[in-house]
């Protein structure tokens, strides 16, 4: 999976433009896990909409394994479907209410010709199984579930069409810390078990830090850092990471105690009307110069390592 | 002038909202009865413009406001209007009318010259005043109304200031009579001239009538105080006549029974046993006639046989008692009471009515004869209606005569007022309920309807000796003749029955009893108030 | 603003333009004219009135001439009653809309009332009896309650004058009803919305800071759940302010409401066209004055960003 | 006291590990439903609902049996028996033909319950397919059906239903339609905003990304969700549609004599108050009853249908 | 010393149409003067309910508190009377609930939402209350406070509306705080904002704390004592290092272990409590966690254990604590 310099804007009304995404380019390497984080409103989840097509670009295109996804042929266009699917945040509004679990998971199947007439339940009892649900849920309604169940029944619906490439839009952060846990795993064990690829896009740094190889944290729209997990939160190049890891409370008392704290002061502004330069600069304690006047670009730092800071 | 308004409208506001208000203003009248009439004409005039006016609400309300050459007395006579005596030649085509001296409610004299601006402004293309055919009789005025003609040759004449000469085309004995419709009014030339909407300003309106008016207060009422100006003024006892616009029936009779209204022009059906029984309703006479066509132009009615068993097979009599209920007359034929004749007796009267009879075993005969023994193989036919719900009821209760007595199964539909003359003029229809009522008190109203291709005949029906009477009665003067002629059409009609008569209108008021004095003709249905007086 | 305001004329123009077309094509695709009458007049007649109202014009002609009146703001003559329709419309309208105003009015203030006591005490008896209220307001049509009305209070009681437009005493049974519907949907639109505002959590944050019930209601309830209310009072004010065909006919009333339907009856082309126009500009009108309402009720919406609903 | 008396009880086994027994499988809720039989339940547990759900049930029954309990025709006339009360002969009383009044309400109930349905239903199909469309659909196709909406909204009511009876003929044919192509505008249009709230959906989002169709995404899974307004809607358009036909009836545009439905036995009544009560009161007590049971059975199945009040 | 806030015994039962659900099932805390307090438990165990009742804001019906008592300053409010109670809230005890979107009035200047509260508890001065307004707004961190005042809530970033929750909260100068999930809506960053608002509020004025939270590790820099609750019920209490660095509740244990930690190694499984809480509708009688917890034994299918302490305000309630079971499983110590 390739994104290469994509855009997404949003028109609110005459000379009122929302950069959602502004000129974002990652690649995701088949098999591994690239976390996404990012405060509320900074695109993370447009991202995750425009690579699975609910939006359309503004600029930019997306490749899945060279073909790009918003211009190609119809037949691709249907063969897409199957290789990339989406996990979303709520599980509450993320099934139907009037549908039964099994008509929710059969549904793709029978539409994509995957499967017929009993192939169909079998199949949806076999995905059963596979998120840990029991069998006899074909026939509830989602708002007999509880949010753990709802979101296995979500994850359930996503494997159907057998995909490479999942992406994960907040799939945990509307559940309690215990259920939170079981999902994580859940994800963990399917990714291994068919070899997907996933984009875990989150707000939480902790959970991300879990699941994924690379995190790649983004501020209004823009990357700010791309890293290895390990080198990311052992040393954090962007101030900006610095402070969204500093602010991760710790369990530990003790340690949490004795621990220095970066606050960030005021809030993420508006990405209506941006701030010149460095996104971050308003907000940043090393701010110099040069940070208000000029945006600064992604620079390769070595080992996979990539910052948009003028300053590291 | 104004302050017995203020006084007159003070009692009257006491009267509706005091307590028990309807005894309160009973009892002041026992005291001295205040000279005012409040009478419910059940519709918004379209206009007050004479020569613009075609209906009803607008014939009574003009009426009581202008008075043309003659006006019609108490029993259906021609009395003298403006005119006060008038002379027809031997020919039945020259009338020579001598005005009195009479004044506008402005003071201007009213003069023959004055008719002669009226008509001809009645005439006028460029009005396009719908009922301008009244004046048709009059020689050169259909050339001027259809734009062949020049105003200048429309025969009517001011011979000087108070003589009036009109040359007719043809004969027309009922032309005197027409001189008292409101087309045929006099309007104030100046005034005309002068403020071309004076019919919508009732403080520029100039009358020459018994009463002027003073308000009008669009589908509420039209208030008319006496015209002292008027040349017969001391005749009118009335100070005030209320005119109430109210077009619910219903609405209207619960204002007479809180005391609002002394008079309405109708009476709630179902109300009407009741109020018979208890004298509160006045039934006059209509000499208007309620009847279906029948379209000739298709199967199964193009058979008069048909139609006659059709006529025959209804019980008229039940349904004048039971569905219509004011006291209507069964009709066997179809021009109705009230119509002189030659000799000035009634028409319907000399030639009887009894056309035909009712006889169920008969009108099975013709049927059968016809092709539909019992009913068998009628096709299936409809009666259409407008949505009036008395024409309904009608209509059901004729239905069911039609299958018990005749084994037919006949349907109804009802339309939508302007979809159903529009159906009835393309002979849309397979029995179309009609009513009609005269133009003028002459038979040949009824008679010249079913001319073949007439505007009115709307049956498909001709009848060359039908049309030869019909020729013959308008063209060859003489009274006798006329009438003559217009029997035997009738009894043409009749044989043939392109209609079935069923009966004849009568004109139920609900008018309280103290109410005296009021002329109601038999046709063109209005009241005139100008005698009229409270007890 | 300015720009907005403008926006949305044009938007309604163009609407207007559409309705007119529109009614005019069904208009004279209808049978009858406004001239047919039982007694047909002779041809010439006939051809007289065709000329003189323009009946005789291709109807592309008559069409842009409508057009052209309109823009002019001239409704042009009613073909029935010797009156412009400008003139039938300034005479009616005003009795419509004042007797629309006290219904409007009894609607409002009955409605809320209603249908706050309702939302307060759900499922209470005050709840049941509000509700119950409502449902009859749904459940009897307006020729059956004006009959009713007039039968008990006017003709029975003798407590009001039958019928009429005059004081007060005139205003009273028309006005009820007339409201009688629009205070059931009140009621019920306001309960419905009055329970989805007292669920939320600023209602508790209010409780939490200590207010008195009544405040919470007054100052941090009512407004919040008016705003339904306030969508369903634009057509609600352009519906009632024009007048009820039943309501001014059982009680005599010289409103607008009756020549909506007597316009159309009666072929009265010009006046049929006049009143969609008048109505419909009525209407939109009524819609932009509720977005300005609704502007002043809910903070979050400006105009600027208007984007559709 | 008990729980003072157990834990004398106390013995060393009771402290066993339980082991895997009971363990942690995803159970199910301790209260397992059905969705349908969910919302029965709660319509049931609905007293309003119920009540309004019997009366409909048994003015249906009527609708199709009363016309020939009482032995008499809906048509036939009595001219000696006009206006009678009701009695041993007549159980409702007769009307000014003399017909049995008992039979012409439960014939005028056929009627009337027919267009009540009939119209929910033409408006339900057309309103819902369109509002859906154009909230589906969006932007620019949005505007313009609502565009369309509202200018047809403008339109004279009485023109087009007069137009419909000509093209069609009287009948109730052209009343359903008539009445249908007036309030399916109302539908659409509460059907459009509910799509346009609900399409942002996660559960529409998941189905698009899925590569189900926009027909399908409509009809399964966007239109099934907006039933609760629909019905409330529902349940105010069918009283309004036959107090409308009544109305039209009165202007010679609804169903022809001797068929009445309800509204027209209310308003023949009507004439009649002061002097045959009865002919008001039957008529006008069954549309109110039926008005009554609809608000309250649309009402209650609202509520039914909506997962959030199952608590 | 007298605690500031006692909750005794404290039972809280919701009617609902499957019957009546018993949220919070006799607890007892207690605050003393400028403590804080953090009560931590899933979703649905009943936290939110204790906390509300303390001021008896859940709405009755369907709540009820069935039995105990809540005392603040030795008076007791579950027996004052509303009008009563109108007086003590917002005054003594001031409350911040978890969305700040949904918990402001979006039709109201949030200025006119802070003055109103001191208008409510005496000073119907407004000018002078928006002075105090200001001063508040300051406090609380927000930045152009003047502007701010004028300002609806949707024109507030979601830190400032928390902010201005909390404004509201001391408007009158509480003596005790009650923060309701106060972070769970906000961003991390913001969240550390918030967090450093109360500390700071908890230390520098010596105000009261009850925190309420599912998120253990917002406890360890914030509360000296920590609460667990779990269906209903406070399940363990003890310092916060007490509590999460030897948790003595099986449950407490697997909270700890569900949380991704960043001193963990990604590499590792969590090892998170398996199943979900559950719904205290006519509950099986025993331990209610008895179906998750991976160390159960048969005791704790039949009766629900009782508190035992551990040690100076270190309870816990379960039947591993009892001597016995140190006995039948030695492995367990």
């Amino acid at each position: 999976m390739e994104i290469k310099n994509l855009s997404k804007y949003f028109r609110l009304a005459r000379n009122l433009v929302l950069k959602a995404v502004d000129g974002i380019s990652l690649e995701i390497y088949p098999g591994e896990t690239l976390g996404l984080v990012g405060e509320s409103g900074c695109g993370k989840s447009t991202v995750g909409k425009v690579v699975v097509r609910l939006y359309r670009p503004t600029a930019g295109e997306v490749l899945l394994e060279g073909v790009n996804v918003h211009n190609c042929g119809k037949r691709e266009s249907r063969s897409l479907f199957k290789k990339m699917q989406m996990i979303f945040q709520d599980p509450y509004a993320s099934l139907n209410p009037r549908m039964t679990v099994g008509e929710i998971i059969g549904e793709p199947l029978e539409i994509h010709g995957l499967a017929r007439g009993k192939e169909i339940r079998e199949r949806v009892e076999d995905l059963l199984d596979t998120v840990g649900l029991d069998r006899s849920f074909t026939g509830r309604f989602p708002h007999e579930l509880s949010g753990g169940q709802r979101q296995r029944v979500g994850i359930a619906r996503a494997l159907t069409v057998e995909p490479k490439f999942i992406v994960c839009d907040e799939p945990v952060s509307a559940l309690d810390v215990s259920i939170q846990a079981q999902v994580l795993n859940l994800l963990k064990d399917l990714q291994q078990r068919f070899g997907l690829t996933l984009l875990f896009i989150s707000h939480n740094l902790s959970v991300v830090r879990y699941v994924s190889r690379r995190v790649a944290v983004m501020y209004l729209g823009r990357l700010v850092e791309l890293a290895p997990c390990r080198e990311l939160y052992a040393s954090p190049a962007h101030p900006y990471t610095r402070a969204l890891i500093s602010a991760i409370p710790l369990v530990d008392p003790g340690a949490e105690a004795q621990r220095r704290r970066i606050v960030l002061g005021g809030d993420v502004p508006s990405p209506i009307n941006p701030p010149p330069g460095c996104p971050f600069s308003p907000r940043c304690r090393e701010s110099a110069g040069i940070c208000t006047e000029e945006a600064p670009a992604l620079r390769n730092m070595g080992d996979g390592r990539y910052v948009a800071c003028h300053r590291a | 002038m104004r302050k017995i308004f203020l006084i007159l409208a003070a009692l009257l506001v006491i009267a509706l909202t005091g307590c028990g208000g309807g005894k309160a203003g009973e009892a002041a009248g026992k005291a001295k009865a205040p000279q005012v009439i409040r009478y419910n004409v059940c519709t918004e005039p379209e206009t007050l413009d004479p020569a613009k006016s075609t209906g009803q609400p607008e014939g009574t309300i003009l009426t009581n406001m202008f008075e043309g050459l003659v006006r019609y007395g108490p029993h259906n006579e021609i009395k003298p209007g403006i005119a006060r005596e008038w002379n027809i030649s031997p020919d039945g085509l020259v009338y020579t009318f001598k005005l009195r001296e009479a004044k506008w409610s402005n003071g201007d004299p009213v003069t023959a010259k004055d008719f002669v601006y009226s008509w001809l402004r009645a005439l006028d293309p460029q009005n396009a005043y719908e009922y301008a055919y009244q004046l048709f009789y009059v020689k050169g005025a259909e050339e001027y109304n259809s734009g062949k003609g020049r105003p200048e040759d429309v025969a009517v004449r001011a011979v000087d200031d108070l003589t009036l000469e009109v040359t007719l085309k043809a004969p027309a004995p009922q032309f005197l009579g027409l001189t008292a419709f409101p087309v045929l009014f006099p309007v104030n030339p100046g005034v005309d001239r002068e403020t071309r909407d004076w019919p919508k300003v009732m403080e520029k309106y100039v009358v020459n009538g018994p009463f002027k008016p003073v308000k009008w207060d669009h589908n509420q009422k039209i208030e008319l105080v006496k015209n002292e100006k008027y040349w017969d003024a001391q005749g009118v006892k009335l100070e005030k006549l209320e005119i109430y616009l109210i077009d619910n029936i219903d609405t209207g009779y619960n204002m007479y029974k809180a005391g609002q209204l002394d008079f309405q022009e109708e009476v709630p059906t179902q109300e009407m046993a009741r109020l018979k029984a208890a004298n509160e309703v006045k039934i006059f006479p209509d000499a208007s006639v309620y009847f279906y066509r029948f379209n000739v132009t298709k199967k199964p009615f193009n058979d008069p046989r048909v139609r006659r068993a059709f006529a025959m097979a209804i019980n008229r009599g039940e349904i004048v008692e039971k569905v219509a209920q004011a006291g209507q007359v069964p009709a066997y034929a179809f021009v109705p009471y009230g119509i002189p004749d030659a000799d000035g007796k009634d028409f319907r009267q000399n030639a009887g009515n009894q056309f035909f009879e009712e006889d169920v075993a008969e009108a099975k005969r013709l049927l059968a004869e016809a092709g539909y023994p019992e009913g068998k193989g009628f096709p299936r036919v409809s009666i259409l209606t407008n949505a009036h719900a008395g024409h309904q009821k009608v209509a059901q209760a004729i239905q069911q005569m039609w299958k018990q007595n005749l084994g037919v199964e006949v349907g109804i539909t009802v339309q939508d007022w302007k979809v159903y003359l529009d159906s009835q003029d393309n002979l849309n229809y397979d029995i179309c309920r009609s009513g009609w009522s005269p133009d003028y008190l002459d038979p040949m109203t009824f008679i010249d309807m079913f001319v073949t291709n007439g505007g009115n005949n709307d049956t498909g029906w001709s009848d060359k000796e039908y049309d030869a009477l019909v020729a013959r009665a308008n063209f060859t003067g003489g009274q006798k003749a006329r009438m003559e002629a217009m029997h035997q059409a009738e009894s043409i009609l009749m044989k043939e029955m392109p209609v079935m008569p069923i009966y004849f209108y009568t004109n139920p008021n609900l008018i309280k009893d103290n109410v005296k004095g009021v002329v109601i003709p038999p046709f063109a249905v209005y009241a005139d108030f100008k005698n009229a007086y409270v007890e | 603003m300015a720009r907005y305001v403008l926006r949305r004329i044009v938007t309604m123009s163009l609407a207007l333009w559409l309705i007119i077309t529109a009614t005019f094509v069904i208009m004279h695709s209808v049978p009858g004219g406004p001239f047919s009458s039982e007694k047909n007049a002779p041809p010439a007649v006939m051809q007289n009135l065709n000329a003189r109202y323009r009946l005789n014009d291709p109807y592309w002609k008559q069409y842009l001439d409508y057009l052209l009146n309109m823009a002019r703001l001239d409704l042009g003559p009613s073909f029935k009653y010797d009156r412009s329709v400008n003139e039938i419309i300034s005479q009616g309208f005003p009795v419509s809309a004042q007797l629309g105003a006290v219904a409007v009015s009894i609607a409002l203030g009955a409605g809320v009332i209603l249908g706050v006591a309702a939302a307060w005490k759900q499922n209470r008896w005050q709840d049941y009896t509000a509700m119950s209220l409502a449902a009859l307001g749904f459940s009897v049509p307006s020729f059956i309650l004006s009959g009713l009305l007039m039968y008990i209070f006017a003709y029975k009681l003798m407590w009001l004058p039958p019928a009429m437009w005059g004081g007060w005493q005139h205003a009273v049974m028309p006005a009820l009803a007339l409201s009688a519907l629009p205070t059931a949907f009140i009621a019920r639109l306001m309960r419905s919305s009055m329970l989805e505002v007292l669920q939320q959590d600023y209602i508790k944050t209010a409780r939490a800071k200590g207010l008195s019930p009544a405040a919470i209601l007054v100052n941090h309830a009512l407004k919040n759940a008016l705003m339904p209310v306030a969508t369903y009072l634009g057509p609600l004010v352009a519906a009632v302010f024009t007048g009820s065909f039943v309501v001014e006919t059982v009680f005599a009333i010289p409103g607008l409401g009756r020549y909506f339907v007597i316009s159309v009856l009666n072929r009265d082309y010009t006046l049929i066209l006049g009143l969609t126009v008048f109505y419909a500009v009525f209407l939109m009108l009524m819609n932009f004055i509720v977005d300005l309402v609704y502007m002043f009720l809910d903070p979050r919406i400006k105009l600027a960003d208007d984007r559709g609903d | 006291m008990t729980g003072v008396i157990r834990v004398l009880e106390l013995r060393p086994e009771d402290f066993q590990a339980l082991g895997d027994k009971g363990g942690p499988a995803e159970g199910l809720s301790a209260d397992p439903l059905n969705y349908w039989r969910d919302v029965w339940r709660r319509l049931k547990a609905n007293r309003a609902a119920v009540f309004g759900l019997t009366v409909i049930a048994v003015l249906v029954f009527f609708a199709l049996a009363g016309p020939y309990l009482s032995g008499h025709t809906y048509d036939r006339q009595d001219l000696s028996m006009i206006n009678q009360p009701p009695g041993a002969g007549f159980w409702f009383g007769t009307d000014c033909l003399g017909r049995d009044l008992f039979t012409r309400i439960w014939y005028g109930a056929r009627i009337s319950l027919l267009i009540g349905f009939v119209t929910g239903a033409v408006c339900l199909v057309i309103g819902v397919l369109y509002g859906g469309i154009s909230g589906y659909a969006g932007g620019r196709v949005d505007d313009l059906m609502m565009r369309a909406v509202e200018v047809l909204g403008s339109i004279p009511f009485l023109l087009y239903v007069i137009l419909l009876m000509v093209l069609m003929g009287p009948g109730l044919k052209a009343v359903f339609i008539a009445l249908g192509a007036v309030y399916w505008l109302t539908v659409a249009r509460i059907v459009r905003g509910q799509v346009l709230a609900l399409k942002e959906q996660e559960y529409i989002l998941a189905a698009r990304v899925l590569g189900i169709s926009p027909w399908r995404i409509l009809t399964r899974h966007l239109i099934p969700n907006t039933m609760g307004p629909i019905l409330v809607t529902l349940t105010l358009i069918i009283p309004e549609a036959i107090f409308t036909e009544a109305w039209l009836s009165f202007l010679g545009l609804g169903v022809s004599v001797p068929k009445a439905s309800w509204g027209v036995l209310a308003s023949e009544g009507m004439e009649g108050l002061r002097n045959y009560p009865w002919q008001l009161f039957f008529p006008a007590f069954f549309i109110s009853l039926t008005m009554l049971a609809f608000n309250f059975v649309g009402d209650g199945i609202r509520d039914a249908l909506d997962p959030r009040l199952r608590r | 010393m007298q605690p500031l806030l006692k909750i005794e015994d404290l039972n809280v039962q919701f009617e609902t149409r499957a019957g009546v659900l018993q949220a919070v099932r006799g607890i007892n805390l207690e605050i003393g003067p400028g403590e804080a307090l953090a009560l931590v438990g899933e979703s649905g165990c009943g936290k939110s309910a204790a906390a509300q009742s303390v001021l008896k804001l859940l709405p009755s019906p369907p709540a009820r508190i069935t039995r105990g008592g809540v005392f603040f300053a030795g008076e007791n409010l579950t027996a004052m009377s509303e009008k009563e109670l109108q007086r003590v809230r917002g005054r003594d005890i001031g409350f911040i609930f978890q969305d700040p979107m949904t918990s402001l009035n979006p039709t109201m200047k949030v200025g006119r939402q802070v003055v109103e509260v001191m208008y409510r508890h005496g000073e119907k001065d407004n000018k002078k209350n928006r002075e105090r307004a200001l001063e508040i707004f300051g406090l609380v961190g927000i930045s152009n406070p003047g502007r701010r005042l004028d300002q609806y809530p949707h024109q507030l970033s979601g830190g400032m509306r928390q902010r201005v929750m909390a404004a509201i909260a001391l408007a009158c100068g509480p003596r005790l705080l009650i923060a309701d999930e106060p972070t769970t809506a906000v961003d991390v960053t913001i969240q550390a904002q918030i967090m450093e608002l109360l500390r700071d509020l908890q230390k520098k004025r010596g105000m009261s704390v009850l925190l309420i939270t599912h998120d253990l590790s917002l406890v360890a820099g914030f509360a000296r004592r920590v609460a667990v609750m779990y269906a209903g019920k406070i399940i363990e209490t003890g310092t916060a290092e007490e509590v999460m660095n030897s948790p003595a509740h099986p449950y407490t244990r697997g909270l700890l272990a569900s949380i991704p930690r960043l001193e963990v190694r990604p590499e590792e499984r969590l090892a998170p409590v398996p199943g979900r809480p559950p719904v205290m509708i006519n509950p099986p009688p025993g331990c209610p966690f008895r179906p998750r917890c991976p160390e159960a034994m048969y005791i704790c299918a039949k009766i629900e254990p009782g508190e035992t302490i551990l040690g100076q305000g270190r309870i816990v309630s379960c039947w591993l604590a009892h001597p016995m079971a140190a006995e039948s499983r030695p492995e367990r110590l």
